[in-house]
């Protein structure tokens, strides 16, 4: 038992910290409405994109525990791409015989995005709608459409584009609700990821705004505030983290370790968006300010790969063998 | 406890009814935080006021219709319930027309509500300083005393739909050797004056919701000084007490919101997952309804709202969040589309957003909590 | 529409908290853990008894909105006696042809407690046990049991006797929806009262403590506990005094709102006491101060008679039509 | 990161499983915080200490067996999931050891940790005072220096199952010009010396869980004195950061009752209504785990604890309230019998209650969240 990352583990995700910190910030993000700011050459360029890739297909062979900080990095910096479905599906698709697929995917030249196929009627791939392919991914069926009819759908988060998705699809024949929970933890990596940008800002915040004579940070119900939020934040790292080991070592529970890692990670950054907000004021509710941009992914990440509540169903059904939903 | 309607109750909630139902647009105005909008939004005031609803509990003179608290809060949930447009005249009527009638003049009666109430001229509320939220005493703006009235400067800040405004109102500093609550001065400010500039500040949905106004030695008359000079904070603060105010937000609202859930929850197929938090949100704004119904019948009988306002608030924008919230999860993924998306459900995203503010403006939570404490349970400061 | 009580009303229930905060104080209670300390001949010379009882059988037909605040003030003293249960019974006993028991009841001579009729397989009825019958009250059936085996069953609220019923009952002729709904809002607005209580203790206590050279109740987050506990019971109060006037009108929405009284009663009391134990600290976890005297009364109130989330579902099953649990 | 358990952490479950299944008495003993079952416990200690799983983390020499912090983490795992006794030895073991092995004299920890360990010689903590609860720097005790000692005089209060144990331990002003933090000295007093007076405290449940000592004028040598005099703060404060400390709260208990609960709840039938706060106990249950295993790693690769020792207990305290009333919600009606009811169900009430102390004792939440804000946010004071 050693609950920790390794060293090659920490480097690789500080590495793409450094890349995306640079590249991706409020600024990038804010151009990535219009213009199309595109992160994918870069995220091939530091050997993201072949993460997850079987090292015969020209990828890395790594397991979630190696790349899900890499997605955590992702969420803090909000960046505008499918990342976390590329990881996802990479290795479905080479289980199911896409192997020249995967191979263009890892250099970036295909882009191939996934889209949860949930209770509701549509769905929804975010991002590179125009993409080449999409993944329709359920907890236990995948399909892949070849050449999907995108319509897009503009949402709050205005840099990360969705689109609703037609078109016939064949069914791939391989670990879909593997594939599944990779794609439900890289969701709730990048919770985590937004939710401590979100808390990061109240908090240099409340050290620099002054009200009553001093820094809003010295009352006690802006620290309380600011204490619940680290508090579920900090608790949502553990789960996150057993929830990729689980993946890593085809644990028997691993669907209910990725659910909770969704919950607590989607909980925690929905109680940071509150906190933070209410922190900031109204200065937190302006579009000038950059608050807006973590919080819409944080909404955004959390609708998506199924809800708080449709996981919890999911945990339930298992631990207490109940159907409920 | 009489909680059933008296029959002129009941016949002047048809009558609402009856003219909402025949005048209220049936496609929704555009956003009234957007110039468009707000312009849709004036020309419904407009309507509103000839007909005699823009301010039914206003004495006639001013085109009310003197109608009881009961009654205003019958209008407000006919109102809300048929689906009407946002108010752009609310932080006139609602705040510096309440003050008007505490601390104003007869001539500034006369003058000022009628083209208030019928959005002839639009006013918004100039409390916020760059510096001065939470800590509204913290004014650092001031105005400096000249022939016939006074000359201001400084920098207001957050004023709700500024950009579209005619004027605003807020306190400046009159006394400069004053500290905090001392020495301050409600004054009313025409936007048109030299000396003004106005930044659109544009809120979470991208919309020009807010205004700073930045003030270079403006002129204002004496007759646009509200209450006494260096007596402004005592005028801002009658207004918070006062029965007409915004403090006391009715429960129509919160009502319609609700019922606008329940229909959602039965069209999303009744998913049990959000059950309750669904009847949550039903029963909380049942309960709003109900406090608010014994708070006006206290008020009618004598009694003064004071700190209870507070308490109000609290409630209603934590019930509020967690409604909007609810509706989010019922919505699922298609919740966050943009109301241009080709699947784009209709006004909930929008409401969503501005819910969060409701904890935020008009003094947030935790100041709201701070004034229980200290004045409802009488803690010590 | 007047939504508020009248001077008699109020005058009433002035009368009646006069006389109870006269007798039942903390000490009282203490003292009834081990005597017998016999509430009835007070509530009986009060008048208390006659309350609701039909003026043909020497009652004074009083409705719900008559006897709500008095059922409030019981809970402000937590009176070791089953008055809500009282209160809501004699008018079906007198429905169902039994003048000559509630004419004993009212005087006092007679002692007719209820217990409810729920999932759970046992009832338990609420103090004198000894009581010479138990009517067993369900939100659709009434059953009298005229001579009842009673097995004390000791509970935390060592002043609030508990007795499981067992013997034959015969089915009470009358309205036994109303006559559940009426036990229910007894319910709720004691436990109104005794949240009131629980919190007044602490307010009392916080700006008596000082802690870091200043009262407790000076520090924000003390100030928060206390205001969030009063926003519960305030906005719980309206809630309860709507559904005496449901009771007293036969809103067609009566058991929603009854229902409603209780959860929005219940949580406040329950609130209140972990705020108001919070707020004490150390002192408030001991056995010689008072607060757990009201704090296990509250508890005790808010298990009887359907909990909040039985209640919960009774308001679904109309308001939001689904017949869940 | 492996989280799964190495073939000799196997090996120890396995020991301490079989041992416990052995030898954990089969009818709970009666409560500890009664004479009689107080007696009970120390009995139970006695054979736990004697097979050698009292203090499995401590040196062999002191009865220890060396374990590693995961492999103490396993013992409770096992302790709690076997239904083992209530440790009585806890505030020894747990507060006054660690202190010792970060600030005792060797001569300390050879004369006290085994008596200690073996519940041969039983501490009680005694840091509030009358009027020093959460403000725990305004010690009002004193110590005067005398002749090869310490005169101390002075109350302190909660000592929790004072009337049972041998010594208390505490901080006393040794200087007395000095302020708050400065000046305080931190001893170890036997409660059989002159001077001493007890009074026991009852508790929720009606038993005398808790003493107020009063001290009046007595003698404490030399020897039982922890660190330097005058520096008592330091070493209180040593302790919280210990690895060994009660600070890190060990995750079995709580997975042990979220176990527990799942029983209850799958016996009651499964009630839909009460799912989600069901399910919620035990994956907090399972997430403080996590949690608490991360923290262990780090501190055997060399990491302290530190004021994350407050978000641990914020997290386990109000955690421990949700799944007992959750619990209770259960049981119904039947849920506050009393234990000699004749429906009672076991423990629950008496959990219940106990569980309402986890965020008032070691520290109010309030506190913790304080700590956290200023030592883990750097937020100003």
């Amino acid at each position: 038992m050693r609950a920790a990352f390794t060293e090659d583990q920490l480097t690789l995700a500080e590495a793409v910290r450094t890349a995306l910190q640079a590249e991706c910030n409020a600024e990038a993000l804010r151009r990535a409405w219009t213009e199309t700011h595109d992160f994918w050459p870069l995220l091939a360029e530091q050997g993201v994109l072949a993460l997850s890739a079987p090292e015969s297909l020209g990828g890395m062979g790594m397991g979630a525990l190696d790349w899900v900080n890499v997605a955590v990095e992702a969420g803090k910096v909000a960046l505008p791409a499918p990342l976390g479905e590329h990881l996802a599906i990479v290795e479905l698709l080479a289980e199911a015989g896409h192997g020249e697929l995967v191979e263009a995917m890892t250099t970036g030249e295909a882009r191939v995005s996934a889209a949860f196929a949930g209770d509701a009627e549509k769905t929804y791939a975010v991002n590179h709608g125009r993409g080449e392919a999409v993944v329709v991914l359920g907890p236990a069926q995948a399909t892949l459409v070849r050449q999907p009819v995108y319509t897009t759908q503009a949402t709050a988060d205005q840099s990360l584009q969705l689109a609703s998705v037609d078109g016939d699809g064949e069914s791939l024949d391989g670990d879909a609700a593997r594939a599944f929970d990779r794609a439900v933890l890289a969701n709730a990596a990048q919770l985590l990821g937004v939710a401590e940008t979100i808390l990061d800002l109240a908090v240099e915040y409340a050290k620099a705004r002054r009200q009553f004579g001093k820094p809003i940070g010295s009352f006690q119900a802006v620290q309380h505030h600011l204490v619940d939020a680290l508090l579920k934040r900090r608790f949502a790292a553990p789960v996150v983290h057993r929830a990729a080991h689980s993946l890593d070592t085809d644990d028997p529970r691993r669907s209910v370790h990725v659910s909770m890692a969704k919950i607590y990670a989607a909980e925690a950054a929905e109680l940071a968006c509150r906190k933070s907000l209410q922190v900031h004021g109204a200065i937190g509710y302006t579009f000038e300010y950059d608050l807006h941009l973590y919080m819409k992914r944080a909404w955004a990440l959390s609708a998506a790969w199924g809800s708080v509540a449709w996981h919890r169903d999911r945990v339930a059904a298992t631990v207490l063998g109940d159907s409920h939903g | 406890m009489d909680l059933t309607y008296t029959e002129s109750e009941q016949a002047f909630r048809e009558e609402c009814r009856a003219w909402l139902e025949a005048h209220v647009p049936r496609t929704p105005l555009a956003s009234h935080n957007t110039r468009e909008g707000f312009a849709q939004h004036v020309a419904w005031e407009h309507e509103l006021f000839d007909a005699g609803w823009a301010v039914v509990s206003w004495p006639k003179r001013f085109g009310g219709r003197e109608a009881t608290l009961i009654e205003w809060l019958i209008f407000e949930e006919e109102y809300y319930r048929a689906g009407a447009p946002a108010r752009v005249t609310q932080n006139g009527i609602f705040l510096l027309g309440p003050t008007l009638f505490e601390c104003g003049s007869e001539e500034q009666l006369e003058r000022i509500l009628r083209p208030m109430a019928r959005a002839d001229f639009l006013w918004a509320q100039a409390w916020s300083e760059p510096n001065s939220g939470s800590d509204l005493a913290s004014v650092r703006s001031t105005a400096r005393r000249v022939e016939g009235g006074w000359r201001l400067s400084g920098n207001k800040t957050w004023c709700s739909r500024g950009s579209f405004s005619d004027g605003i109102y807020g306190l400046f500093r009159t006394d400069p050797d004053s500290q905090r609550h001392r020495g301050l001065t409600y004054f009313m400010i025409h936007l048109d004056q030299p000396g003004i500039t106005l930044r659109g500040v544009d809120d979470l949905d991208g919309e020009e919701a807010f205004a700073e106004v930045f003030l270079d030695d403006v002129f204002v008359p004496d007759a646009d000084v509200i209450g006494e000079v260096n007596q402004g904070w005592r005028v801002a603060m009658a207004t918070t007490s006062s029965e007409r105010g915004l403090s006391l937000r009715s429960p129509g609202r919160f009502q319609a919101t609700a019922d606008r859930l329940l229909t959602l929850y039965a069209e999303r197929g009744r998913p049990e997952r959000l059950r309750d938090r669904v009847l949550q949100s039903w029963m909380d704004a049942e309960a709003y309804s109900l406090y608010t119904y014994q708070t006006v019948t206290r008020m009618r009988e004598g009694g003064h709202i004071g700190a209870d306002s507070s308490l109000n608030k609290i409630f209603w924008s934590e019930m509020d969040i967690a409604t909007h919230e609810t509706a989010m999860a019922l919505l699922g993924e298609s919740a966050w589309l943009a109301p241009d998306a080709p699947d784009a459900t209709e006004g909930w995203l929008h409401d969503f957003l501005f819910s969060l503010a409701g904890p935020i403006y008009a003094g947030t939570n935790e100041i709201q909590r701070n004034i229980v404490a200290q004045r409802v349970l009488e803690l010590p400061r």
